[in-house]
């Protein structure tokens, strides 16, 4: 029999299967967290989550809404503040990073500030918040969008968050930390990395019931198809049940 | 010193350290003498039109909204404004307060953008200067270290550096590149915390956010609190003591001064609260509206306990709160 | 980046930040593990031949004086050190371990010059590069901000900038002149805390000295502590968790670790104790008969309080503290 | 009936006289802390005392024996690090610094680290420790010196804590902050200042049965004598009574 599913519980299903154990992840609000959550129950029971104005290790029992929210440091190792915790990734501390935009190129560069011109903008979003810093600092990021030729696009309106910049070597000569940078991009409709050499990002796996020709029509770049591409699982029993009953059973996310 | 890039924009507060230092010395004093005033007299008192202020914690958590309501009520021209936030920026941009600021983050995270910045940014013009949650925090910290800016290793490359007021230039020890980020001075910072004494000593719960720094940072300051504790309990405890009293211009008591955001260990979010903002906000009117409902025409922080439902309304957000 | 003056000496470790996170990458875990150990155990693993070494508090105060008695018990070969301290770093100059050091203060306060330091300087050679105490604590801050300088407004126009590795530079701000500090990354620290869990979670309690960015700018890092407590303990105060145990490879149970020093709110100072050794070290064999009396003679700490009185002797000691 | 004192409480009693009430001071352990602990009980009752490694305020009740003891922070209004300290130093918060050291020169410049070269030492002392940072940061610093030839120099060997430096302007051009730097001097023979213009060491008064030859014979660089030399006056009753009796009733110092 097939399991229902729906697409916020895939992409957290698949986010979750990404982070290795004994790592640390900084997240924010909905999906990351959730992921972040899952992941702690099932795959990677020693990572530990970090919430940039100042939580690291809570349990996540509790499911908070904002990343400065008591929930972030509910029987946490630290209550501390933003520089403290943004200076532990600055020291190398942190394995992944999430993040999300409106908008992402080939080199993961990642628009969550303005479409249109900055001084006089189409449309104005938050803003950096910790994005800029996380893109900076973790070791390995990981993007959570949703996919679509509007959002993966050639050239994005406002680089917010640095992906690989404008290549290879690009990160290091713009003064970044070495070996930091993009690691996937987890969508609706696939899983997808970066190619080692051109740092251009490259089709891993299509998520269940999507074919390569998809993801490749709604990506708005000449996206890097290996001759080998995976198909995702989709969401076992295991994941849904605990993602629903124990991780977010009021159903604030999913 | 060679710069190799500089960011498009002004510095909108100049990175006046000498300044600062004479400041504290003219304007703050040692001795300890009770700071205790109303959310009105310390408005009055400690924000002028035209000063650059700024708020901690988080708009929704531990933010001073009973001071950023009081601001609202007494109206301020041409504010310039540290632009971390949430509600407390939301309620100054909406009631048009604001000239320019220096923005890291204004949004409901899990519940999407703010209409009122979108109208503030694509609509009315007000300035906007670009950095990161953590550079806007380092920017507190190199005035609280005494120093004019400090070097960090983020922003680089990206557009949030070329639309900052920042620079880039070599490190003399390493070559690398760095970002160097100039010291940020409030002219007023408004925090709440859970207790102060009379004094303004004052005593965190949880994370600190970036408390101490902007504390620090800050020539007037302005303190609100859940409790007022007797000195005694800082004297026995002087470690746990976040910000010394010589910082603190005014001591607001203001329990739930965080409403309808939360207070680590006493009182959580008042969900629907903050969704009737982001519902009315939709429109200008509707901000409007609510600005006038809760703030304009209800005299002070009491009264508008009392109007978003009294003792009844508080025992349910205290029941929210996940202790420790 | 135009550097206007440069201190004399070269830097005796490099502030090698790519380095620092790569191995804090490599070495540190986020797991939660016991790393519960003898102060044996602890220094041979984590101290080897040629490391750059730093001992936090201050010699007589909240120091890590079990652990130094035990480094000198194994003896160790040409170590750097940050020369900020008393007995500790007497110790290590006593037993001729030291090759090197930042030296900001050594000595004995009321009681007036370090002999021990005098013969290091005086006549063995060891090399020492000046600071002053708040600048060496801000190289530590600036490896533990993972930035490889920090400009601060000390040091400037004086010989303790000459005989430095620091540089003087324009702020590109303000023009001022400013001192740039690199960042000064430890292989291995050495502090002692109040309580710490077996993870290596610590609380301290009174005074920070510089532990907090010490410990945030060492490779590895050992911690000694008077109690060993439940993790239960952070769990419920995890804003009082002053050095998370990521940062953390050993955890000593070292109570009266800090003897002859004192421990605020346990214990106080043994001042005859200290006395004694200032005394002895008017000759470098007094100082060479004191570390084979009370250090080399001895198998470890739990001997050593013994042979310094045992139970009797901590009666007295914790009869002197203060309390709050 | 003439009171009998000795050198060290006469040294505490002229510094003591010399803070301003609801201001701040920065204090070593010796003499400048039961000065600290005078003046807070005679002339400035809200006068702050401040120790480099963490603790503000403390009402001084035990003497402590360093800077870093549990005595620097009982019943204190903070107690905080050494980076706090001196940030706050550096920000203009504390008034006066007390400094001390073997050797002086006309600009207040200090000597705690060597005699002879430095690299190679006739004496190594223990070395700047905080007391660069007070010279750098306190807006009016006051040293306390043993008043001879030897010590009162043309040309001290080593330049450890900054006073005037070269003299009027070189503060500033050196980049250290404005309008700070030394304010007085308390030695065994007189209380001395410094000339508003040129910056020099002028001596302001002479301490009970000392003549102004003899300071001038003891000071190994030429001293500006203004015309007019005030005498100090001898330590009082009061200020005798509560040394003795409660500042150090133990004569751990005096």
């Amino acid at each position: 029999m097939e399991l229902k599913y729906n697409g916020t519980e895939l992409l957290i299903c698949l986010s979750a299967r990404i982070m290795e154990d004994r790592s640390s992840a900084f997240i924010g609000t909905g999906v990351p967290m959730l992921a972040a959550a899952l992941a702690k129950r099932l795959y990677a029971p020693n990572l530990v989550s970090v919430f940039e104005f100042g939580g690291v290790g809570s349990s996540l029992k509790y499911l908070p809404r904002g990343v400065g929210e008591s929930k972030t440091f509910y029987r946490a190792s630290v209550a501390s503040g933003i520089c403290d915790i943004m200076e532990t990734a600055a020291r190398g501390f942190i394995t992944y990073g999430f993040l999300g935009g409106a908008q992402i190129d080939m080199y993961g560069n990642l628009n969550s500030t303005v479409i249109g011109d900055q001084a006089k903008p189409k449309v104005r979003m938050p803003g950096s918040g910790g994005a800029n810093d996380v893109g900076s600092f973790c070791w390995r990021t990981i993007a959570i969008m949703q996919h679509d030729a509007r959002r993966f696009v050639e050239k994005i309106d406002y680089l917010t968050t640095p992906g690989y910049l404008s290549g290879p070597g690009a990160r290091e000569a713009a003064g970044l930390f070495p070996e930091s940078g993009p690691y996937r991009v987890v969508t609706n409709l696939a899983t997808l990395g970066y190619e080692e050499e051109s740092k251009r990002m490259m089709l891993i796996s299509t998520n269940p019931g999507v074919t390569v020709e998809q993801v490749v029509e709604n990506t708005g770049f000449e996206l890097i198809v290996p001759d080998e591409v995976g198909q995702s699982e989709p969401p076992t029993e295991d994941e849904l049940r605990i993602l629903r009953e124990e991780i977010d059973p009021e159903h604030l996310y999913i | 010193m060679e710069i190799l890039e500089s960011g498009l924009y002004d510095l909108i507060q100049p990175p006046d350290i000498d300044g600062l230092r004479k400041w504290n010395r003219e304007n703050k004093s040692m001795a300890l003498e009770s700071k205790l005033m109303s959310e009105k007299e310390a408005m009055e008192r400690f924000v002028s039109d035209g000063d650059y202020v700024g708020f901690e914690l988080y708009g929704t958590c531990r933010a001073p909204l009973s001071l950023v309501r009081e601001l609202v009520r007494q109206g301020r021209k041409n504010l310039r404004l540290a632009g971390q936030g949430l509600q407390d920026v939301d309620f100054l941009l909406a009631a048009g307060m604001v000239e320019a600021m220096d923005i890291t983050y204004v949004g409901y995270e899990v519940h999407g953008l703010s209409p009122v910045l979108r109208r503030a940014a694509e609509k009315q013009g007000v300035k906007m200067v670009e950095w990161s949650n953590a550079a806007l925090a380092w920017r507190f910290k190199a005035a609280a270290m005494g120093v004019s800016y400090l070097p960090i290793r983020s922003m680089l490359g990206t557009d949030t550096f070329k639309y900052s007021a920042g620079k880039v230039a070599e490190c003399p020890f390493t070559g690398d590149r760095v970002m160097l980020l100039p010291a940020l001075i409030l002219d007023c910072g408004v925090i709440h915390v859970h207790k102060a004494d009379q004094y303004g000593n004052c005593m965190l719960e949880g994370i600190s956010g970036f408390a101490l720094e902007m504390a620090r940072a800050s020539k007037k300051l302005v303190i609100s609190a859940e409790e007022i504790v007797d000195n005694e309990e800082i004297l026995k405890y002087p470690d746990r003591n976040v910000i010394p009293y010589y910082h603190v211009d005014a001591v607001v008591h203001a329990p739930f001064g965080s409403h309808p955001g939360e207070m680590p260990y006493l009182y959580g979010r008042d969900e629907p609260g903050i969704m009737e903002w982001l519902q009315v906000t939709k429109t200008e009117e509707g901000a409007s509206d609510y600005l006038d409902k809760y703030i304009r025409n209800v005299p002070d922080h009491a009264a508008y306990i009392e109007l978003v439902g009294g003792e009844e309304k508080l025992k349910e957000l205290r029941a929210l709160s996940v202790g420790r």
